[in-house]
């Protein structure tokens, strides 16, 4: 990101500090990263399986979900926004697409794809109403999607009379524990997501106009853009997200539960604020996001290797998650002096 | 050689009834001394991702057979079918996988547990009895969704159905004791003539009844289920009615038991091998 | 003082002992350097300027002093004794007070709350008084003049010059040994101006010392005592006040002879049909049932002038519809017009200076060519792919253009002086390339040498047929640049005086006429 | 509140103006009384019971724990903070006061004293925690609750080993349902705690610094004031707050265990900013707080009485949330014409 930039950058505008600011910004995010790192030497250390290519995968499968979720959550996030939604979103997703996906008459290949238009439209409808009421009406998008994670659940549920829908296409399910080269597809995707991600908010217009929103939203509007347009079209950008996740899920798991999803929303805002987006808008990175999701999976993953109980396990989970910001602040303090 | 490894996959950790579990399976191992446990719970009861998350840990560190309380019927059959691929020996108890998913993965897997519809049905009865025909009855279920709470509904439905009870509401307070109160609290503020309630659990039966003390009905009949310490002393005053032991602290180590005589070459198990439930009133609560 | 000159030219020695002395204090941020060996001293009870470009390291040096800012090195002694305050608080303990140029209010916390924050009235128990806390507020404001707004206000409703004196009004809340006051005037009409010079006076009087930045030397000469010029970070001399010129302050600042660009009263062309018309236009705010009607002609400079409060922000914010118009009609090209919201007056080629930089202008965390291309983004990028070289070419261009000083394009906004940041405000609108430029407070915080290139711009713009309408408190700008200057009074314009006519006096009179009318003086 | 003025006192700032500006006080929080009075006539007319004086009771009851963890989510937020460890907190501090509630060696009297001092106690010292965290590293709360959120949950279960604790004295438990004049005097306590909160933060230097930390925290410390004192005195408070539920919770349901109030942060900030009150701080009243956790409660009974399915009750629930501060946008506009 443009704020990426430190102040050495400061007496070189010129083209060929281009390798020097990709420097600057992987310092940026270094911060978070040293966290990663460190928990990831001291599992390797301490624990026999961590490191295995087979746990790395289960990390990186374990990942895909939060990971992609936190990705939408980056842009609403960035022009100030929340999204209390996705975790309802993702159950309502699921079972809409699940039920197409159970349709009897239709090709394996018509019902995946039948069912991923559905998954993701119907996330495209929920975060676009998500966006639209809170644009409109001026609300706070905090309230709007809470309202929603009612709606969407309650939905969810009646759609189905609270079922389980289950017996999805074999091909459908091998797919989502497919490996390449020992990692998994579904992670693969994910990582598009990240790089595409990436390029839309450092490199468009439309990125830019979504951090100044974030930043000053009186200043945009005044320099002639809609803001409704923005910040509407944040929030389904984010629904259209969790529409992939939904399928994703489904793929690994196999069922499509209105239960599903229950609490991810905090999980990917922990993901979005630990890897250093400002609560507050206009400032981070999605790059950032995906360390958060690491952390995340690697201390889920590692603490259960490491053969804690589950008591102690949740106690130390808040505590890393506190110290991995201490640690990125203080990279913050050390490299600003 | 190696002790043999079991992992041992439950649902939260954090309630009186899987803590027993726990530690009826700790106590078992330190009484056999022949196999090391290893125990996951998960988050919360619809976090069925770390469920899954913990039987793919559990492949990865090559454990000898996987003894799963299934958090969904449905969802752990491809994780479990992995681990059997693995060779893995897997042992299902106290929520059975759904059968029609275990047909469609080809898997065939042998369930370990009590009826949970037959305890419902049990404890149902037991407040048909005591109401008699006609008696006006409201159902606390649990978390929509989840297989044990489908069960037990089930089991009250089949109960209200044979004693001819008549059934006026039925809602959800998802296992919740304050939620039970006050959901409880407003049903009854709209069916005054509540003769009896069915709780699908026993923190939701603390709940009622905490809210009919407010409300001074004592005569309204409350039956719940599981037999958490907790509700001894209100089954001793006669508040609660009935409630149903499932004998959690034994049904983990039984089926430990039986994944042991797998792993050291026994026979595949098959079918349902029944745990013991007990109905609990005032007659023989301890 | 013990110290040598390091080739500074002290003039006088201070006749008393200095009450604060700085010797050779230094600052980096990174890699620019804002103070670059600052020397100071101040007299008790002396009224003592502080003037230099943007950038020159005014408001940084007022930063060090009150403890926001560690520097890098120097000494500072207050009194007599060392000085190195670590926190605001400390620096208050001390005796230190400041107006900073950058403001510091309590949006939604009442005027009254704000005046008192540092030391809200309170009872045993913690309690606020309030009644005592609102009469003591009322008086605060009557006696620098503002008697036209209620105390318990919430901050957010006052306009920026309002804003101002409630600052003012602060600082002189608690009893000080030194006053800073960072650009008050920036934002302030001569009335209220005046105002403050006298409050100034009765503190000199009382023997409180007052530092005091501006960019307007008449008022350094007005108020001073002895006046202190800094360039790029440095001391350049101390005088008494009487023992110099404008002429040698302004070579002090800009390091030469400055063209006397002011007085050059070049007209620029006007009179080829009109751009903008307004006929009985009215926006939300005004009482006036029959609205504003004027003719903006291209390339003409049209001037607003009017007291604080007399309505022309919210005129131009009708215009450009950032507030929805109630009624009238507005003709563009002569054709009548509605614009929605800002964008459809961007399109309708309109760009719009707003006065409050930090809250409408700016986005104070993101680059400074994130800035300057705000307005026109489509130009620097193709099928919404921002194109980063051009992005920078283009700010560049545009900061050699108005002599920006800044670390580069990437560098953030809010790392610029408060003048130099004004500039990326006129810069993101001159990207543009608008047929009317609505200009609020345009040179607000600018320093002489940069007001300059700014009026030869905006007059260039006027030649290319550009229709200019211009608000300013300050009166020798307007009278410098525009072709006409009409003036408002309580949301109406009392008059319009044109070029041949202009003087102070009759525009003021206008300006205090209506107000006379008011409230019946 | 100051806040609260409008521009037709504006040219009488004289005392004369002080009943006029309680008149503009009750309009400002009355968009969102709007709401609630709409909810009320409604649920009155389509459903037997809901004016009963039972019900109301039970509704007031029900309010009860969230309208106080509201109170101090109300301290909180107004500091532009957010505090996601009550329901957490809530449960530590219930098994901490219950431990020691079942202490047999204690007289009532007692253990009833001793338990309240370790509840609010441990909800002190969390809150502190909470708050000291942030503020001295300068970290987002929303990261630092979300550690103690996991860790006060570990800990409650660790302590209690995860079992239900019971059997408290039945004085204690009669309390939490006694009744004055037909309203629970749980009720009661809160209502006396929101008009000792609105008397703290309208009334006294401490609430307005707090108001001024959340309009412009930098302005307040270059005013001389230290943030950190404020900061962590508002989580303090709400922690404090969390303790007194806590023994609330425990005399109304007569038991005290490790896994209750999950979600009750949600409901608590909801509540706030259902009231009016802004999340990015600064701005907003406890008495809209009230009025936020009233609409909550009587939505919650309403429904229920009116008869509508669990799950279309969750849908309704999400979508009256949305439409009160809809209509208190409304009444906001309309008051600003
Ligand atoms: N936080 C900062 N980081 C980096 N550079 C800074 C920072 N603050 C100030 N500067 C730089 O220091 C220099 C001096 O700025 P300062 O604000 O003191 O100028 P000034 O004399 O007050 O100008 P003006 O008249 O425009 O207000 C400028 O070049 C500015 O860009
Ligand atoms: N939100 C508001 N609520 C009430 N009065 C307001 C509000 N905003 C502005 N005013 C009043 O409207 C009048 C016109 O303000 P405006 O800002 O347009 O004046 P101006 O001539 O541009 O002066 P300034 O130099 O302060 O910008 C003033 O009396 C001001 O106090
Ligand atoms: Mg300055
Ligand atoms: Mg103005």
């Amino acid at each position: 990101m443009m704020q990426a930039l430190d102040k050495t950058t400061l007496n070189a505008p010129t083209e060929a500090t281009v390798s020097g600011m990709s420097m600057k910004l992987l310092l940026r995010d270094a911060g978070i990263g040293i966290a990663l790192l460190l928990l990831i030497v001291f599992f390797s250390l301490s624990t026999e399986h961590f490191l295995t290519s087979n746990n790395i995968s289960n990390i990186l499968t374990q990942i895909t979900i939060n990971l992609i979720l936190a990705i939408g959550m980056t842009f609403v996030i960035l022009i100030g926004g929340i999204d209390l939604s996705v975790g309802s979103m993702l159950a309502f997703c699921a079972v809409v697409a699940g039920t197409v996906l159970t349709i009897p008459e239709l090709s394996v290949f018509q019902a995946v794809g039948l069912a991923t238009l559905a998954a993701i439209g119907t996330g495209v409808v929920c975060g676009f109403l998500n966006g639209w009421i809170s644009a409109f009406w001026g609300l706070p998008s905090f309230i709007v999607t809470l309202g929603m994670l009612n709606i969407a659940r309650g939905a969810a549920l009646q759609v189905t009379d609270a079922r389980t829908i289950y017996s999805f296409p074999p091909s459908f399910n091998a797919f989502g524990s497919q490996m390449v080269v020992g990692v998994p597809v579904v992670f693969l995707i994910a990582l598009v997501l990240v790089a595409v991600a990436w390029f839309v908010l450092s490199k468009t217009v439309f990125g830019r106009l979504l951090y100044g929103i974030g930043n000053n939203e009186e200043a945009v509007r005044l320099a002639g853009h809609s803001l409704m347009f923005y910040k509407v079209a944040a929030f389904t950008i984010a629904g259209a997200l969790v529409g992939i996740a939904a399928m994703i899920y489904m793929a690994r798991l196999n069922i499509a539960s209105p239960i599903i999803g229950i609490g991810f929303e905090l999980n990917a805002i922990a993901a979005v604020i630990i890897g250093g987006t400002s609560l507050n808008g206009g400032r981070g990175t999605v790059v950032g996001t995906l360390l958060g999701a690491c952390i995340i999976g690697v201390l889920a993953n590692g603490l259960i290797l490491f053969g804690l109980s589950d008591f102690m396990r949740q106690m130390i989970t808040g505590v890393v998650i506190i110290l991995a910001v201490i640690i990125d602040k203080y990279r913050e303090r050390i490299t600003a002096s | 050689a190696d002790k043999p490894v079991v992992g041992l996959v439950m649902k939260s950790l954090a309630n009186d009834f899987f803590k027993n579990m726990l530690e009826g399976a700790e106590a078992h191992e330190k009484k056999r001394g022949d196999y090391e446990l290893k125990a996951i719970g998960m988050q919360n009861e619809t976090d069925f991702e770390s469920q899954l998350n913990g039987v793919e840990n559990f492949i990865t560190q090559g454990v000898d057979a996987i003894v799963i309380a299934p958090a969904d019927s449905r969802a752990m059959v491809t994780p479990l079918k992995k681990a059997m691929d693995a060779g893995i020996t897997v042992v299902n108890f106290d929520v059975s996988l759904d059968e029609q998913a275990k047909k469609d993965a080809g898997i065939d897997l042998a369930f370990v547990g009590p009826d949970n519809r037959g305890g419902a049905k049990m404890v149902g009865e037991a407040l048909a009895k005591s109401l008699g025909a006609g008696g006006k009855v409201v159902i606390l279920e649990g978390n929509p969704g989840a297989d044990n709470a489908a069960q037990r509904k089930l089991g009250f439905e089949d109960a209200i159905a044979e004693g001819k009870l008549d059934l006026l509401d039925s809602r959800t307070a998802h296992w919740e004791t304050e939620e039970a109160n006050s959901v409880f609290s407003t049903m009854l503020t709209a069916h005054p003539d509540i003769q009896g309630v069915m709780a699908a659990n026993d923190s939701m039966a603390i709940g009622v009844i905490k809210a009919l003390d407010v409300a001074g009905r004592s005569d309204i009949k409350v039956v719940g289920f599981d037999n958490v310490p907790a509700v001894a002393p209100l089954v001793k005053d006669g508040k609660l009615l009935a409630t149903v032991d499932q004998f959690g602290s034994q049904m983990a180590a039984d089926a430990i038991d039986k994944a042991l005589e797998v792993v050291a070459g026994g026979p595949k198990l098959e079918g349902w091998v029944k745990t013991n439930i007990e109905l609990v009133t005032k007659d023989n609560v301890k | 003082m013990t110290h040598t000159d390091s080739g500074v030219a002290h003039q006088a020695i201070a006749p008393r002992l200095p009450i604060l002395d700085l010797h050779d204090v230094r600052k980096r941020f990174g890699g620019t350097v804002a103070l670059n060996g600052v020397t100071l001293s101040v007299a008790p009870g002396e009224v003592h300027g502080l003037i230099g470009e943007n950038g020159a390291g005014k408001s940084t040096l007022i930063k060090v002093l009150c403890g926001i800012v560690k520097p890098d090195s120097g000494a500072i002694s207050l009194a007599g004794e060392a000085y190195e305050p670590h926190t605001p608080r400390e620096a208050k303990a001390r005796g230190l007070q400041v107006v900073h140029q950058e403001f510091n209010l309590l949006p939604f916390l009442s005027v009254a709350e704000n005046i008192f924050i540092e030391h809200l009235p309170r009872n045993l128990f913690g309690v606020v008084r309030r009644n005592d806390m609102n009469a003591r507020a009322r008086a605060a404001l009557d006696a620098i003049g503002l008697k036209d707004i209620d105390v318990r206000w919430p901050v957010e409703r006052l306009g920026i010059a309002h804003r101002q004196l409630v600052e003012v009004a602060r600082a002189l809340m608690t009893d000080s040994r030194v006053l800073i006051l960072d650009e008050p005037t920036a934002t302030l009409t001569s009335r209220e101006t005046d105002r403050l010079f006298a409050i100034i006076n009765d503190l000199r009087s009382r023997g409180v010392s007052v530092i005091f930045v501006s960019h307007h030397l008449d008022e350094i000469f007005r108020i001073c005592d002895r006046v202190t010029v800094l360039r790029n970070g440095e001391t350049v001399f101390s005088r008494r006040i009487g023992e110099t010129s404008h002429d040698e302050l302004v070579r002090g600042m800009v390091g030469q002879q400055l063209q006397r660009e002011m007085a050059s009263g070049a007209i620029s062309s006007a009179g080829e049909g009109t751009a903008l018309s307004l006929v009985n236009f009215r926006h939300a705010q005004s009482p006036h049932a029959e609205g504003i009607s004027l003719d903006l002609h291209k390339g003409e400079i049209l001037g607003i002038a009017g007291l604080v409060g007399s309505g022309r922000t919210e005129l131009l914010r009708a215009i450009f519809a950032a507030e929805q118009p109630l009624s009238g009609t507005l003709l563009r090209d002569g054709k009548p017009a509605t614009f929605r919201s800002p964008r459809e007056a961007i399109q309708a080629g309109i760009g719009f200076v707003t006065e409050d930089r930090k809250e409408e202008g700016l986005i104070l965390a993101m680059p400074i060519a994130a800035n300057v291309t705000l307005a026109s983004l489509s130009s620097i990028s193709r099928v919404g792919l921002l194109d980063r070289k051009m992005e920078n070419t283009m700010t560049q261009q545009f900061g050699a253009d108005l002599k920006l000083k800044y670390g580069g394009p990437s560098r953030h906004a809010a790392t610029l002086s408060g003048g130099n940041q004004q500039k990326v405000v006129l810069a993101k609108w001159l990207a543009r390339n608008p047929q009317i430029l609505l200009l609020d407070e345009p040179t607000r915080g600018v320093d002489v040498g940069a007001k300059a290139e700014i009026y030869a711009l905006i007059r260039r713009l006027a030649e290319k047929g550009l229709a200019l309408l211009v608000v300013s408190s300050e009166l020798p700008e307007l009278m410098t640049l525009c072709d006409r200057i009409m003036v408002m009074s309580q949301h109406r314009i009392v008059g319009e005086v044109a070029r041949a006519d202009f003087s102070e006096e009759k525009i003021l009179t206008y300006a205090y006429h209506g107000e006379r009318r008011q409230t019946g003086h």
